[in-house]
């Protein structure tokens, strides 16, 4: 399908496809330049993308998710659903130790997960990753059985991501809420060492060999250490990889892919991220913007493409959906449906009543047509960009957009709602996602980014979750994603890329279905 | 004598006391607060917020947030980082000496450049290698640091690589970062020599030197630079302030650890025990700095010794 | 004799903003083995660069040598390159410089400076021979402990013992030629004397030559065997001392020597003052530099320059020579200057004044503490002025003389309460002025001037003429512009300055017409009190004249009273009715001038007028008759405060402070033991 | 005496083009610097003031097939990632640029210098109160300063100019107290005082004149470190997003296309740096004039 061809890695030719066929060199170590700092390596605390691309090597999860979202043994070997789809019981592997020594069981298991949905272990994203679990029993040493609230086919899914990694009992006891410095789990490596801002140093775990089937390297990785250096520069990152300083740098900036790509001592790896692409939600309880027709009218005053081109000079793919195009139940009939078209636009808000001022802005009932955009600052891959650049396609529409640049995104957006579009992104194995952005909420409950409460979408969100067959599965996301778009709640605009550039000698580096980078069959040539 | 080492030491401590009250209240004025930025608040409720918050201490009333972080500190306690529970000590012994090398390094460039050119410029006064350092000078002055960093990067990492383009272990990762902060200083440092330079060459106890028979070399280093760096000294006092300050950008830019950056982050935060810890200490380092610059003085100008004469007059 | 040093048609430039000038031209003159010349003229002349040319100085300061050649021994110094020029500078001619504090580099030991100028010239010398040389050089300078000062910086010495020092540094290297620019002019005359003393016997020990610069005749007839007289960058006459002296070949040099007021000038007589100021480099007049000051002006002098001309083994440069050696007496020209502005006045100072006490001391101490910290008390003072009661008469002029830091300035603002008095207190007219409130001080003020020492630093130097002598009238006058305009005006002609100076700023201006502009300033509010520090101390003999005439001028025609605070015993005794003397904070001596300086009492009043160099070369008399120098006044001897100086002490001295007693008419001192 | 003398003249003809080739350039140089200077920040005033005559395109006009165009004949300067022409922007954004630089001298320097003025003038515990006072806000960390006036006055271009004005204080302060201590105990203060002027009068009128000169030098170079400053804020992510960005931010953002395309920061770097320059000659120039002793004929 469409969705297949697009993903995976846009792996370079051959001098890494030569390494393959030799053994790869054992030894060496790689230094890898991350674009931000991890705000912490413990896996249900952390809530960054950055986060989960060093602790995935420290880490393990119980299942693994191959890039045709096919669900593979990690730590469990197997494991049975419950026919009413409430309780999975899984078989544990028993050879399996975390990196302190502590035996890995179903004790392990069962408090990992008990951690996250503990409150006063604050997790993040992985209390929404995990839902709907609700409680866990140890059959044996290596059995456990995990109880549902409510059934969901997304379940398998999210427990193969990082964020719900196991990790060993014994050290998050003792270190409590520093267990994010300390961080020990199962994976291919071990946690040395973080200098804030400057490195995190992991080193091989020689015990390892219970890798998942989305590396070739079973046993323990060839490298001895990873260093991630942390380089916001983009420039200096760049720099750093091209001195040879480091040996491969992540994010690189579009407008140096086209020269890294013609350099001949490095490499360019490419990937897609599934989940959500960044979007722009409407705040539909705001006026004028609750009216579809008004959403409408910037959907088609906005030129997407254009964006696209200046910005990211043809390295990003636009988006058209609220999926992204690797995810599961993605529509690619969405694809070039929304074109833009300023006339319309105009017409739109005509229609609404709303004319142009002598300033070209439009006003009805002496209010001004204003549309409050919140982006959060640093300007990560280039939003703010985006903003600018909205702003001037909108006031051809007599749009005035303010923008607001804050580092403090949750005050604005999540506390004070006070945003008109707000744009986001979630990288994520299964559209389940979509319904912590679209699903209406109970009262008093935090509301949605894009305050849509419709219950027709909410009754097919409720569906995607429980329906197991996948083609029925696909036409209910279809009629999601198809229902967003044509109601304008969003403005997708595009598939984040993650990009890795790196020296010739480097070869074995994997991506897994979200896109984060796997280390195990890493090697440095000598 | 150790009278004034007492008064000297109660300013000083008065200065680092003031700093932490007036941060404490300019964070306490500022909207928003830590809790949001610990937590998304998607996931959690409200009620859970508000426990959170009490947890922390962050609703008591102002005073009583205050007197309590003072009284944890005279103990010792700086608390932890509101954010990721870090203690904040530790933290700030991890970051100080990155961040006290990058500026006594860039200091010593701006020293040397900024005295050779200052010199330079001074004995070949309004001839066309004095306008050019002057040029120079103001180029110095006029490159923001990221630029200049990112220039330098290019130069003599990507193109020549001659040094790594980032990183805070060893000393080939501080050449360019010393050099980057170092030449804004030196821009100062050039326009302050060269007028007390000029000034102190038009003294008549240089006419008595060359009298004397004393080689130029000798009049101009060994007397008369002794003379102009009085001033010069005061500068180092001033920009000592400066170097901190200009070390958050230089730090981003090279991917150095260091205080800057975790002020930076911690502001953006309102982590308000990291915040206070780190201009404690950069309170400190700036007093010493200042105390450091006195005792200098009198060493190079013995009239000091005597007359205690007031530091901070005879600038620029 | 041979010659040591020969200055042949020398002509200076500068390389200024404004282009080339010619500051020095055509130059000559010559200096023997053992000779001591000195070189004479106002400020301005050029001396000083004359002498920096001798070892090239002027280099630095963008001038050169732009004709003519200087031989010191036969090498031409014009003509060496740079690098030869070191060995000469230090090793065969050595300078010495007017003001010792600022000759010093002041962040090096005096040890460090004077061992480096000995090992500059000979390599060979360790630093610990070069260490004892400078001991032994300081000593021979009369420097007491010699190891402990060569460890003192230069502000940690006196003016007076700098002096020293810096002669011993010159002199390290057995130069054979000592360039001495005014070594003098800024030390007291007590200082003065033992300076020229020491250098005189150290002339005859190192045999060497001396070109000696100063402006006070006094000091040349005092150690100088042949006058050089410069007149804005020219030559104008040369002779031996004693010839120069009795017969001045040079209407300018006449001028000089008849400016020069000495112990015998008439009180009642106008001092003699030469006419105009030194034209500047950049519009020198026609022919004869000197024509338009000149009384015997011609038709030739204003067209053609005069040669130097040889007159028996002298020189001139004057077409008018003969008629002044036929004449030998006084120009009629300066003769009727003098006669015109002199009007007699009985001589009769104490007896002849109303006893109308206008300002009153009493018991009056200044002290600044030093020293003072939080924890502690004071730890000591500075005892600028001890217990001092005085009372100034209307109308009169009180001279106040005494050495530098011995409280003269001090007194002088607590007197106009410009600072509070730590003790005591001050009438004026009867009140007293620390029980005034500030704005009735303000007000008080009008009536109280002053007139500061330093011509330069006391006009600020933004506003033009016109504004700071106006300032007065603003601050007190309700007055509007145009009659400030007239009454600025009038002031500046009543000072002698012409209506152009409103609109023009003070660094358009000489020192003697600054001080002009101070004065109007000052007298502007028709004050009753005037008070002159120093007032021109820093100006040209024949300036000096001037400012005196006009003050004189002035207190005649507005009825002022004046304190004369000046360290030039001569002018002060001219121009005042009573004179104080003080030491360290103390008034020791009060008297009527002539009487004062007929008959003095204390032994300190004594020493002062003795160590005044008379510009008679035959009446030289014993140099240096008082030793040492003036103790700190943070820790003045007990008893008298004079007594460590004192030929006369006594057990009793330093255990009983003398009160002030009259003596005679009029005449008080505070000495147990008064000389005749 | 006849070897002597040509041994002179040899060493005058070696001299003497020297003292040519020193005055005449140096007069031409100086003269022509002050009037480029002169001429760049006229040039600079007029784009702050009518950027639309001057500029030959919109500055907000993104257009995506122009993207990244190297400087030529259409857009001098070339254009950025926006599509918008560099030139444009920097015409645009002088005034923006010109406010920031000015005017938080003017805050930071006029405050700075009286409360300098006032310490240094009043002297004992005022002195050494403010100086503590100057000495507290310099250990203050200028990124916390500049967060707590955003925070305070929200988002915007006074938040810089403030942030910029109060960290720059202090050392406005200190060279002016200095200053002060040094001219009050010059001879016409004294002189001035007892003719009975008050002791505001003495302080206004001859003090602060005398005392201003190293205060305009160093604000001259305050106006552009203070552009710089502002650079520094949107380089750390503290600037605003403004739709005509001022030469700061314009560098700022361009910093990441330096290796693709040099011209999107240069150019405005180079725009500051020329601003720099000519404000300093032009500041040395304006401090000659104000001094009598230094003016020219
Ligand atoms: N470096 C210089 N550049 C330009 N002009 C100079 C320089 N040095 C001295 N002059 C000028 O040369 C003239 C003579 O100066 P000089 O110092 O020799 O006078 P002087 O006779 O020593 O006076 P004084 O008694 O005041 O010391 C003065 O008018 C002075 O302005
Ligand atoms: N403001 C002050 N603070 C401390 N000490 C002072 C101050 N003014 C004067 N003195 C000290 O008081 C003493 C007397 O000084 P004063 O200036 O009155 O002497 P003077 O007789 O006028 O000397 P001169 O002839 O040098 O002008 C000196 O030792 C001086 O150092
Ligand atoms: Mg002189
Ligand atoms: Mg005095």
């Amino acid at each position: 399908s469409a969705s297949e061809s697009k993903n995976g890695a846009s792996f370079p030719s051959g001098a890494s496809e030569a390494n393959e066929s030799t053994a790869p060199a054992s030894g060496g170590e790689l230094t890898y330049a991350l674009a931000t700092s991890p705000d912490t390596l413990d896996p249900h605390r952390s809530g960054l993308a950055v986060s989960v691309r060093v602790f995935r090597t420290i880490f393990d999860s119980l299942v693994a998710q191959l890039p045709d979202h096919t669900i593979k043994p990690w730590l469990a070997t197997s494991w049975t659903v419950s026919p009413d789809g409430k309780s999975y019981t899984f078989k544990l592997r028993q050879d399996v130790k975390f990196q302190d020594g502590t035996p890995f069981n179903a004790e392990a298991v069962k408090f990992s997960f008990d951690r996250i949905l503990d409150p006063a272990t604050g997790a993040k994203n992985a209390t929404a990753l995990l839902k709907p679990y609700q409680s866990s029993e140890v059959i044996d040493d290596y059995t456990i059985k995990l109880n549902l609230e409510t059934p969901s086919v997304a379940f398998l899914g999210n427990l193969s991501q990082a964020m719900l990694g196991i990790v060993s009992p014994t050290a998050a006891r003792k270190y409590g809420d520093q267990f994010g410095q300390h961080p020990v789990g199962t994976g291919p490596y071990k946690f040395v060492k973080w200098d804030e801002n400057s490195d995190i140093r992991v080193e091989r775990n020689p015990d390892y060999k219970w890798a998942p089937e989305l590396v070739d390297n079973k046993g323990a990785p060839y490298l001895d250490a990873i260093d991630f250096k942390i380089i916001p520069e983009e420039a200096t990152r760049i720099g750093s990889v091209q001195s040879g300083q480091v040996g491969a740098i992540e994010t690189v900036p579009p407008q140096n892919v086209l020269s890294l790509k013609n350099d001949a001592k490095l490499q360019l790896f490419q990937v897609n991220t599934g989940g959500l692409p960044y979007t722009l939600f409407f705040n539909l309880s705001h006026e004028p913007w609750n009216d579809a027709k008004a959403r409408q009218a910037v959907q088609y005053a906005v030129d997407i493409d254009a964006i696209v081109k200046s910005l990211y000079l043809g390295t990003y793919e636009r988006a058209w959906s609220p999926l992204a195009p690797t995810t599961f139940g993605y529509d690619p009939s969405l694809e070039n449906g929304v074109k833009p078209d300023l006339d319309k636009a105009n017409r739109l808000l005509d229609e609404l009543g709303w004319v142009k001022g002598a300033d070209g802005v439009r006003e009805k009932d002496a209010k001004k047509l204003v549309l409050r955009y919140v982006d959060g600052s640093p300007n990560r891959e280039k939003r703010n960009d985006i903003a600018a650049m909205i702003q001037q396609q909108l006031k051809k529409a007599g749009i005035d957009v303010q923008v607001e640049i804050t580092k403090d995104v949750s005050t604005v957006v999540y506390t004070n709602q006070a945003y008109d579009l707000y744009g986001n992104s979630q990288v994520n194995s299964d559209p389940v996602a979509l319904n912590s952005f679209y699903h209406s909420i109970a009262p008093g409950a935090r509301p949605t980014l894009s305050h849509l409460a419709d219950p027709e979408i909410d009754k097919l969100l409720e569906q995607g979750v429980v329906e197991t067959d996948d083609v029925k599965r696909k036409e209910i996301y279809g009629k999601v994603q198809r229902y967003i778009i044509d109601n304008a709640v969003i403005l997708p605009i595009y598939v984040f890329p993650y990009t890795v550039a790196a020296t010739r000698d480097l070869s074995g580096l994997k991506f897994d279905s979200l896109g984060y980078p796997l280390f195990n069959d890493v090697s440095l040539a000598k | 004598m150790a009278k004034v080492i007492a008064v000297r030491l109660l300013s000083c401590l008065a200065v680092v006391a003031g700093s932490s009250v007036l941060v404490f209240c300019i964070l306490y004025v500022l909207p928003g607060d830590v809790v949001m930025n610990m937590i998304d608040p998607s996931s959690m409720s409200p009620e859970a917020i508000a426990n959170l918050r009490h947890e922390l201490g962050v609703d008591r009333p102002f005073y009583e947030q205050f007197l309590h972080y003072f009284r944890e500190v005279l103990r010792g306690d700086f608390g932890k980082s509101l954010v990721n529970s870090e203690p904040v000590l530790p933290k700030i012994f991890a970051h100080l000496p990155a961040t006290l090398e990058l500026a006594i390094s860039a200091s010593f460039v701006s020293l040397t450049v900024g005295l050779a050119l200052g010199v330079l410029s001074a004995v070949h006064r309004n001839k066309p290698i004095d306008i050019a350092v002057r040029i120079v000078a103001l180029f110095g002055i006029s490159m923001p640091t990221f630029w200049s960093g990112i220039l330098l990067i290019l130069i003599f990492s990507v193109f020549l690589g001659w040094f790594p383009a980032m990183g805070s272990n060893g000393w080939n990762t501080l050449v360019l970062p010393a050099l980057t902060l170092g030449m804004l200083g030196a821009g100062f440092i050039v326009r302050m020599v060269r007028n007390s330079m000029l000034e102190v060459l038009g003294e008549p106890f240089i006419t008595t030197l060359r009298a004397k028979g004393l080689a130029e070399r000798a009049v101009l280093y060994r007397h008369a630079l002794r003379n102009a760096l009085i001033p010069g000294v005061t500068m180092m006092g001033i920009l000592a302030g400066e170097m901190l300050a200009g070390t958050v950008v230089i730090e981003t830019v090279f991917s150095r650890q260091g205080i800057g950056r975790i002020i930076a982050d911690a502001i953006m935060a309102k982590d308000l025990p990291v915040v206070q810890g780190v201009v404690l200490f950069t309170a400190i380092v700036y007093v010493i700095v200042n105390a450091l610059v006195d005792i200098s003085y009198a060493y190079i100008d013995p009239r000091i010794r005597r007359l205690h004469n007031d530091r901070r007059s005879g600038w620029a | 004799m041979s010659q040591l040093l020969e200055i042949d048609r020398v002509s200076i430039r500068f390389a200024t903003g404004r282009g080339d000038l010619q500051v020095v031209s055509d130059v000559s003159f010559s200096i023997a083995a053992g000779e001591t010349v000195c070189l004479a003229g106002e400020s301005g002349s050029g001396k000083t660069v004359v002498s920096k040319a001798v070892m090239r100085l002027i280099d630095d300061e963008n001038g050169k040598i732009s004709s003519g050649s200087i031989k010191l021994n036969g090498t031409d110094i014009a003509a060496l390159p740079r690098q030869e020029l070191r060995s000469i500078r230090g090793k065969k001619a050595a300078m010495i410089f007017q003001e010792p504090m600022t000759a010093f580099d002041p962040v090096f030991t005096i040890g460090r400076q004077i061992t480096e100028t000995i090992r500059r010239h000979d390599r060979r010398i360790t630093p610990n021979e070069a260490h004892q040389r400078a001991v032994e050089m300081l000593r021979r300078v009369g420097i007491s402990e010699p190891e402990q000062r060569l460890k003192q910086y230069p502000g940690e010495l006196s003016g007076g013992m700098l002096q020293r020092a810096m002669i011993a540094m010159a002199l390290s290297c057995r130069p054979e030629l000592l360039i001495a620019d005014e070594p003098t002019t800024a030390l007291d005359v007590t200082i003065q004397a033992q300076i020229l003393q020491l250098l005189q016997e150290l002339k005859n020990e190192f045999n060497m030559s001396i070109l000696l610069i100063t402006h006070d005749l006094g000091v040349a007839a005092k150690i100088a065997d042949r006058i050089v007289v410069m007149y804005a960058g020219q030559v104008i006459e040369q002779a031996s001392t004693a010839e120069l002296f009795a017969r001045p070949h040079h209407p300018y040099t006449q001028g000089l020597l008849q400016s020069i007021t000495t112990m015998d000038s008439d009180r009642s007589q106008r001092l003699f003052a030469i006419p105009g100021s030194i034209p500047g480099h950049a519009d020198l007049p026609d022919g004869c530099r000197f024509h338009p000051r000149c009384p015997y002006v011609s038709e030739k002098c204003r067209s053609e320059a005069p040669p130097l001309k040889d007159w028996g083994g002298r020189q001139a440069a004057c077409w008018h020579t003969d008629r002044l050696i036929a004449r030998g007496e006084r120009p009629p020209a300066f003769e009727a200057a003098a006669a015109a502005s002199s009007t007699p006045e009985p001589a009769d100072a104490s007896a002849g004044l109303p006893d109308d006490v206008l300002i009153e001391l009493r018991r009056v101490t200044k002290h600044y503490p030093f020293g003072r910290s939080v924890f502690s008390r004071k730890k000591g003072a500075v005892q600028a002025v001890e217990d001092v009661s005085l009372a100034i008469r209307r109308g009169e002029t009180f001279g106040l003389v005494g050495e530098s830091g011995s409280g003269k300035s001090t007194l002088g603002r607590v007197l106009l309460h410009l600072e509070r008095p730590t003790s005591g207190s001050v009438l004026f007219e009867g009140r007293e002025l620390g029980a005034l409130s500030p704005a009735k001080l303000r007000e008080e003020r009008k009536h109280m001037q002053m007139i500061f020492q330093d011509p330069y630093g006391s006009v600020d130097p933004r506003w033009k003429i016109g504004d700071i002598v106006g300032e007065p009238l603003s601050v007190h006058g309700r007055a509007g512009a145009r009659e400030k305009k007239e009454a600025v005006l009038e002031l500046l002609s009543l000072v002698g300055l012409s209506p152009a100076a409103y609109d023009r700023y003070p660094h358009e201006f000489s020192g003697g017409q600054r001080q002009r502009i101070a004065i109007a300033r000052a007298v502007a509010l028709r004050p009753k009190f005037l008070l002159a520090d120093e007032a021109v101390s820093a100006l040209d003999v024949s300036v000096q004249a001037q400012i005196v005439n006009l003050l004189s001028d002035l207190q005649r025609r507005l009825n002022l009273t004046i304190l004369f605070i000046g360290h030039g015993l001569n002018v002060v005794r001219y121009v005042s009715d009573r004179i104080g003397v003080m030491y360290l904070g103390k008034l020791v001596e009060i008297a009527p001038g002539e009487r004062l300086f007929r008959r003095p009492a204390h032994h300190y009043t004594r020493a002062l007028i003795a160590s005044i160099p008379t510009p008679v070369p035959e009446r030289q008399q014993d140099l240096g008759v008082i030793h040492g120098e003036i103790p700190s006044p943070a820790h003045p001897p007990s008893g008298c405060r004079f007594r460590t100086r004192c030929p006369a002490a006594t057990a009793r001295c330093a255990l009983e402070p003398p009160e002030l007693r009259e003596i005679g008419p009029g005449h008080f001192v505070a000495c147990h033991d008064p000389a005749g | 005496m006849r070897e002597a003398a040509s041994v002179k003249t040899a060493w005058r003809t070696k001299r003497t083009p020297t003292t040519l080739q020193r005055t005449v350039p140096k007069i031409v140089v100086a003269r022509w610097m002050s009037l480029t200077a002169g001429a760049v920040v006229l040039f600079l005033i007029a784009c702050a003031l009518v950027p639309q005559w001057i500029a030959p395109y919109s500055p907000t006009d993104m257009q995506a097939d122009r993207i990244l165009l190297p400087p030529g004949s259409a857009y001098w300067l070339g254009t950025d990632y926006f599509g918008r022409d560099v030139f444009s922007l920097i015409v645009y954004g002088a005034r923006e640029s010109l406010f920031i630089g000015f005017a938080s001298v003017l805050v930071g320097g006029v405050s700075g210098a009286l409360l300098g003025a006032l310490s240094g003038y009043l002297g004992g515990w005022v002195d050494s109160v403010l100086m503590r006072i100057v000495d507290v806000i310099m250990t203050i960390p200028g990124v916390l300063l500049a967060l707590a006036v955003a925070a305070g006055l929200g988002p915007g271009l006074w938040n810089i100019v403030l942030a910029v004005a109060i960290a720059s204080l202090p050392n406005y302060a200190r060279i002016m107290r200095g200053q002060i201590l040094s001219v009050k105990s010059r001879p016409f203060i004294t002189a001035s005082r007892s003719i009975g002027a008050s002791e505001l009068s003495v302080f206004v009128k001859h003090v602060l004149p005398n005392s201003l000169s190293p205060l305009l030098v160093m604000a001259c170079i305050g106006v552009g470190t203070s552009i710089l400053t502002g650079s520094g804020l949107s380089f750390l992510g503290l600037g605003v997003l403004k739709e005509i960005p001022d030469w700061g931010a314009l560098l700022s953002q361009g910093r990441g296309y330096l290796t693709v395309a040099w011209w999107i920061c240069t150019f405005p770097g180079m725009a500051i740096t020329l601003f720099v320059l000519s404000v300093n000659v032009i500041g040395d120039e304006l401090r000659d004039a104000l001094d009598p002793r230094k003016r020219r004929e």
